[in-house]
């Protein structure tokens, strides 16, 4: 690899004078690309809309005035392009963030990330790397037109050479993507737009990088296990509420990586609590949940009390706004599954 | 030794002037007066019907919208050119063409408000619904063209998209295999200065898009876009080319996005207010308004009657609209395959279940 | 829909006159495709080199010159403009058969699976259906250049919308293609292309579609259940044979169509032999087995006596042909796998 | 009223002619003797190289190969005109390209034998490796000049591509966002006339593949692909304007393949004896030695010393690939991730211990 032709600035690991301050998801994830972008003169962001719009959800807004056009820029419509110029800039050590509008036409750029992104460094014997980050805002929720509400996260997650990330809050999303971005291998990085606004909380832009490959756990209890990321979390955490209304203890997880899975996280909580409940929005069959399911069937087959539950998307398409709430994991479907799980003998 | 082993040409096409004369050299135009009052008349109406989503989305009653406004003669041009039994193969802002072709007003707040069932027309049963991943839809148009050419028939798809679909491998490789296979499908391009916020400029440095077509060794013409009658003729001709097998056509239509990219759009981040400005001069409808009123073809009180008229259909079919009750949560299985597979069962119930009133 | 202009040939309902004939997987194939496109004049088959050439692996050989170029017709080469194509004929009521040459190309057409063929019923109510097939080789075993192996059939899986279907042999691809080409609904259909020459049986060109969405049992065993489908059904046999000569009883199943999975099938064998070995060469993480070990978590849990065991490809990049037996599932893998079940307690 | 927008030609270049001398009207060609004749000894050698890869496959000891007979010109005269310190984005039948910059023998004998170490080139190591899935590297090559813009660098990417690549999509793509960045990049189709079954006609209804440079607004420029001198002068000139800030170019080589698709293909299947036979006559390799007979450039038994010279080197490569052990089990893991995960170690484990020995 060549050296870059101007000083990079390096990393400050961890300044903790910032002040933390409350913050949305987008705002986090701004300040994350921000803060990638001055330590690293190699991270560029691109994709649709980017410059000076900002991004269609703003997650890019202020940053081509600050970084320049060069560094932030508007590409042609091409989601398949999109990850291919990563993989040529990656290849040149630079430090592609690319966008994708919405996961839903993600899809296009699967070739790229299937047959290149994902395998540079292991076909070149590590003579190429791929260390790029495809950031895709995707579920559903948010009442958007039809394919702007997918979670296909289960198709990256099967593709051996990727890490998959979703934060589930703005302290996380900060951090995650920082990891994502100083990772040396494709990430791809699922903001769950649901979340982008719903709510704050203190964010510092310290530029520490939480640990990827990690799950973390939200809130501890002994009764039953809730596993979720992204933005069935909030239905998750509402279910363990009504569950304690009810007298039991939900655990919640929150897996974060989904490639590769931390299920030793998952199989110690389960062992505990001998039942699990599986919550997402993606489509049941084939999902990251199935993962889970069968990583626990066959390490902790001998501490289940319970069978394992999952709510999740139905096998159907996606259904336009006026019916999805009857696809998304609500949380009554949840605390109906955790109460299946403990009424179980 | 260089020498030169190809050459192409773009010709580009205007009949009427901005202020509705012909423009020196056009042909007079062919229509009766009453045809070019038709398709005045369709302008406005899916003008009226526009106005009317993006005022039901500001009141919460309708999901994200895309305008079309000042694009009205795209869409009418080309609805008008083609025969009925044509499959129209869209994008998602040619309300214009579908309304011309039969799609109810109702269809579209269905579909724009987040109900499959807009996507069911009642009337033009084999056109393809809206597509919404940019460029998608173009090798569609050239596989229902195939079947039309495979089984003899007269007919031809014609595709519409937009100036930024033009960046996407599917629309080049759609326009590959149309060309190859001589298939009779015309791909109309609306180039409509915007891609959401990206700029022609910056989609390609092409200095015209319908030289694209040159690429699939087809033919390819620039018309201008807010002159209905213009887009009309050029799109008839390439439909009569395609109809007689001789291959597919790509029209490039100039106009401009006067609206938001949609109604989650707030277009003033990314372009001047000046800009749009000097484009409200080009507005379609007021151009053909003048031509008939300068060749007399259009009586005085015609249009505020055409505009009450259409006025109301367009709160009768929102009235229909708002009164439609949603589907029942059962209906998300129905469709989903011919029959809602036996493994897949519990899931069915499971959610019906769950959706029961009392539960 | 129109009526097609010409009349077509309605397909008799299996004709048990005709004669069994000892035919590998590719001439099943073949013939198959020959008798689709004889019944119904709404079949068409394209791809690249499928016409003059017969397919890379001749799977069309001859249908060119039976059927003419207009029906049998090579395309330009690109994978996502085929399926676009089906997606557009079988909304004019076709019937398109398009062939992708090898399953690693097929990403770049997971857009138009996803977002088109798989949808287009539904999103329209019905009014327009994709009753279309796509065709790919998939697999490894073969010693074929890197991308040639791949064996992507949990991304196809995951996708509400289409049928996954794979055969196991001549016959079963004879039945199934009949059936899938029939199916009112999109299909994938893969073919394991190292099965297409390994073997011959005996099959008839009778008509007879075998039903979809069905699992078979190849081999009865109360001992422990072993599921598979495609080519590592040669081995997983082996190692059912393995285990015989060990004294065990090996059931083996072939899930054949992936989606929808006919879990029942699975769990009333699994209830029997309360052990379970999934079995796949597609990579490990978020594959079909996860799902399947998922149902059996959810509804055999208590019937289950030891771990479900997944042999599968590892979560690595498919190897290049001088490493890749590593990957592939081999008989000694199962039969241990088998085994670890077998001797829990 | 119709006018011509925008008119556009396609240049055709070519040096010397099938009997070795200066086309009428050439320009004298500017290389001293000892430059034509290492062009010369560059075909040659990845023709010896070529032979000796298909003997080895039908030996049973190379796996599928693709062999480059004929088309020697495009990639020698390609790599001829690119510095060092440009990146090569070669699609999967240029050896002789790579072979110019330093890829070493056995690392493309190790590619094709199944071995991923092949491509980890010892020589050129920013140029990417052969590429698979056809025209996929496109958009690869446009990351790479963007990196070269982007740090201010005076280089460059090249990107081969065959005659059926430029069906897909990825190339349309990759062509439009370099035009509209103008990005220092020069895309190369080799138009061998086939993509497997194809023929060049049923590809594409372009008259010719370089007119597709319109489509992206950039040059495009067909050369005689058997004519070294000039596939050499006419990317030169484009690289210099790529590395002058003025953007891309889509060149198109005319050659032809006279080989298989693969050594698992059986290109009588599908096309004549005859076809070929018109084409051995254009043999690249033959009309430069030609040349530099003609102007005496080439001592009498410099060409059996060099074919000598290269045999050897063939050989010593091949024993050097066949002797190479394979890597352990374990390696399968190793360059996944720049770490194994820990989460997946198991696997790992799993497969070492059943590929040991005695397992
Ligand atoms: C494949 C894909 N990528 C991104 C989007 C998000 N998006 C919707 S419309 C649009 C711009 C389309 O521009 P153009 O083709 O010019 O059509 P216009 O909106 O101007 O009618 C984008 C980027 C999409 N719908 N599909
Ligand atoms: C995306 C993709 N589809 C199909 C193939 C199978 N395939 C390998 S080479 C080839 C033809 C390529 O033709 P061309 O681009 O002209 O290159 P050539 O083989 O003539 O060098 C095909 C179809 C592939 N490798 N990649
Ligand atoms: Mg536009
Ligand atoms: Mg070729």
């Amino acid at each position: 690899m060549p050296e870059p032709a101007r000083a990079m600035a390096v990393a400050e690991a961890g300044d903790a004078t910032v002040e933390p301050v409350e913050r949305t998801m987008v705002e986090a994830i701004r300040l994350a690309l921000g803060r990638a972008m001055a330590e690293d003169e190699r991270v560029l962001l691109f994709g649709e809309d980017v410059g000076r719009n900002g991004g269609v959800f703003r997650a890019t807004e202020g940053l081509q005035a600050r970084f320049g056009a060069a560094r932030v820029r508007d590409t042609p419509l091409s989601e398949a392009m999109l990850v291919g110029l990563a993989v040529g800039l990656a290849a040149q050590d630079m430090r592609p963030v690319a966008e994708i509008q919405f996961a839903g036409f993600g899809y296009a750029a699967l070739d790229q990330l299937a047959n290149h992104a994902s395998r540079m460094r292991n076909r070149t014997r590590g003579r190429i790397a791929c260390p790029m980050v495809l950031r895709m805002p995707y579920g559903g929720g948010i009442r958007a037109p039809e394919h702007h509400s997918e979670s296909p996260e289960a198709l990256f997650a099967h593709l051996p050479g990727l890490r998959v990330v979703v934060p589930s809050s703005p302290a996380r999303a900060y951090g995650l993507l920082l990891a994502a971005i100083a990772d040396p291998d494709p990430v791809v990085f699922l903001e769950p737009k649901r979340l982008y606004r719903a709510s704050k909380e203190p964010v510092a832009d310290d530029g520490r990088a939480l640990p990827l490959d990690r799950c973390s756990t939200l809130r501890e209890g002994r009764d039953v296990t809730l596993v979720s990321w992204g933005a069935s979390l909030v239905e998750t955490l509402a279910a363990a509420d009504r569950l304690a209304d009810e007298g039991f203890e939900a655990e919640v997880l929150d897996v974060a990586t989904l490639k590769p899975l931390d299920l030793d996280a998952i199989v110690a909580s389960v062992a505990r609590s001998g039942r699990c409940v599986i919550v997402h929005e993606a489509k049941r069959s084939v999902g990251v949940g199935a993962e889970i399911a069968a990583g626990l069937a066959e390490q902790a087959l001998d501490r289940l009390l319970a069978p394992i539950e999952r709510v999740t998307g139905w096998d159907t398409i996606v259904p336009f706004p006026r019916l999805e709430d009857h696809d998304l994991p609500s949380t009554p479907r949840i605390v109906d599954a955790a109460r299946r799980t403990l009424d179980h003998v | 030794m260089r020498r030169v082993v190809a050459r192409f040409e773009i010709p580009y096409r205007q009949l009427l002037a901005a202020d509705g004369r012909l423009v020196d050299g056009s042909a007079p135009v062919e229509h009766p007066a009453a045809a070019l009052r038709t398709r005045l008349h369709a302008m406005l109406r899916a003008r009226l019907f526009d106005a009317r989503a993006v005022a039901l989305q500001r009141a919460g009653q309708l999901g994200t919208y895309a305008s079309a406004l000042g694009q009205e003669a795209v869409a009418v041009g080309v609805a008008a050119a083609m025969a009925d039994d044509d499959v129209l193969v869209p994008s998602f802002r040619e309300h214009g063409a579908q309304l011309w072709r039969g799609v109810r007003m109702r269809e579209l707040f269905l579909y724009w408000g987040g109900d499959e069932r807009g996507c069911d027309y009642e009337g033009p049963r084999e056109d393809l619904p809206v597509c919404i991943p940019v460029g998608s839809q173009a090798p569609h148009a050239a596989g229902v063209a195939l079947a039309f050419q495979l089984r003899g028939e007269a007919r031809a798809a014609v595709c519409l998209l937009g100036d930024g679909a033009t960046s996407k491998g599917d629309f080049y490789e759609a326009l590959n295999v149309a060309g190859v296979w001589r298939l009779p499908v015309v791909y109309v391009v609306t180039n409509n200065a915007w891609a959401i916020s990206v700029p022609r400029r910056a989609q390609s440095a092409a200095e015209t898009l319908a030289q694209k077509a040159i690429a699939a060794g087809v033919p390819g013409e620039q018309v201008d876009g807010n002159d209905v009658l213009a887009v009309e003729q050029v799109v008839r001709e390439a439909l009569a080319r395609a109809r007689e097998g001789n291959g597919p056509t790509l029209v490039e239509a100039l106009t401009y996005r006067l609206a938001d990219h949609t109604t989650s759009d707030d277009a003033r981040r990314y372009r001047d207010e000046s800009e749009i400005a000097a484009h409200r001069a080009e507005d379609p409808i007021e151009r053909l308004r003048r031509h008939l009123e300068t060749t007399g073809a259009l009586a005085a009180d015609e249009l505020a009657a055409f505009e009450a008229a259409c006025r109301e259909e367009v709160e009768r079919e929102a009235r229909a609209y708002l009164a439609t009750p949603p589907q029942p949560a059962a209906s998300i299985f129905d469709s989903v395959y011919a029959r809602w597979p036996e493994a897949l069962e519990a899931q069915r119930i499971a959610c019906v279940a769950r959706a029961a009133p009392d539960a």
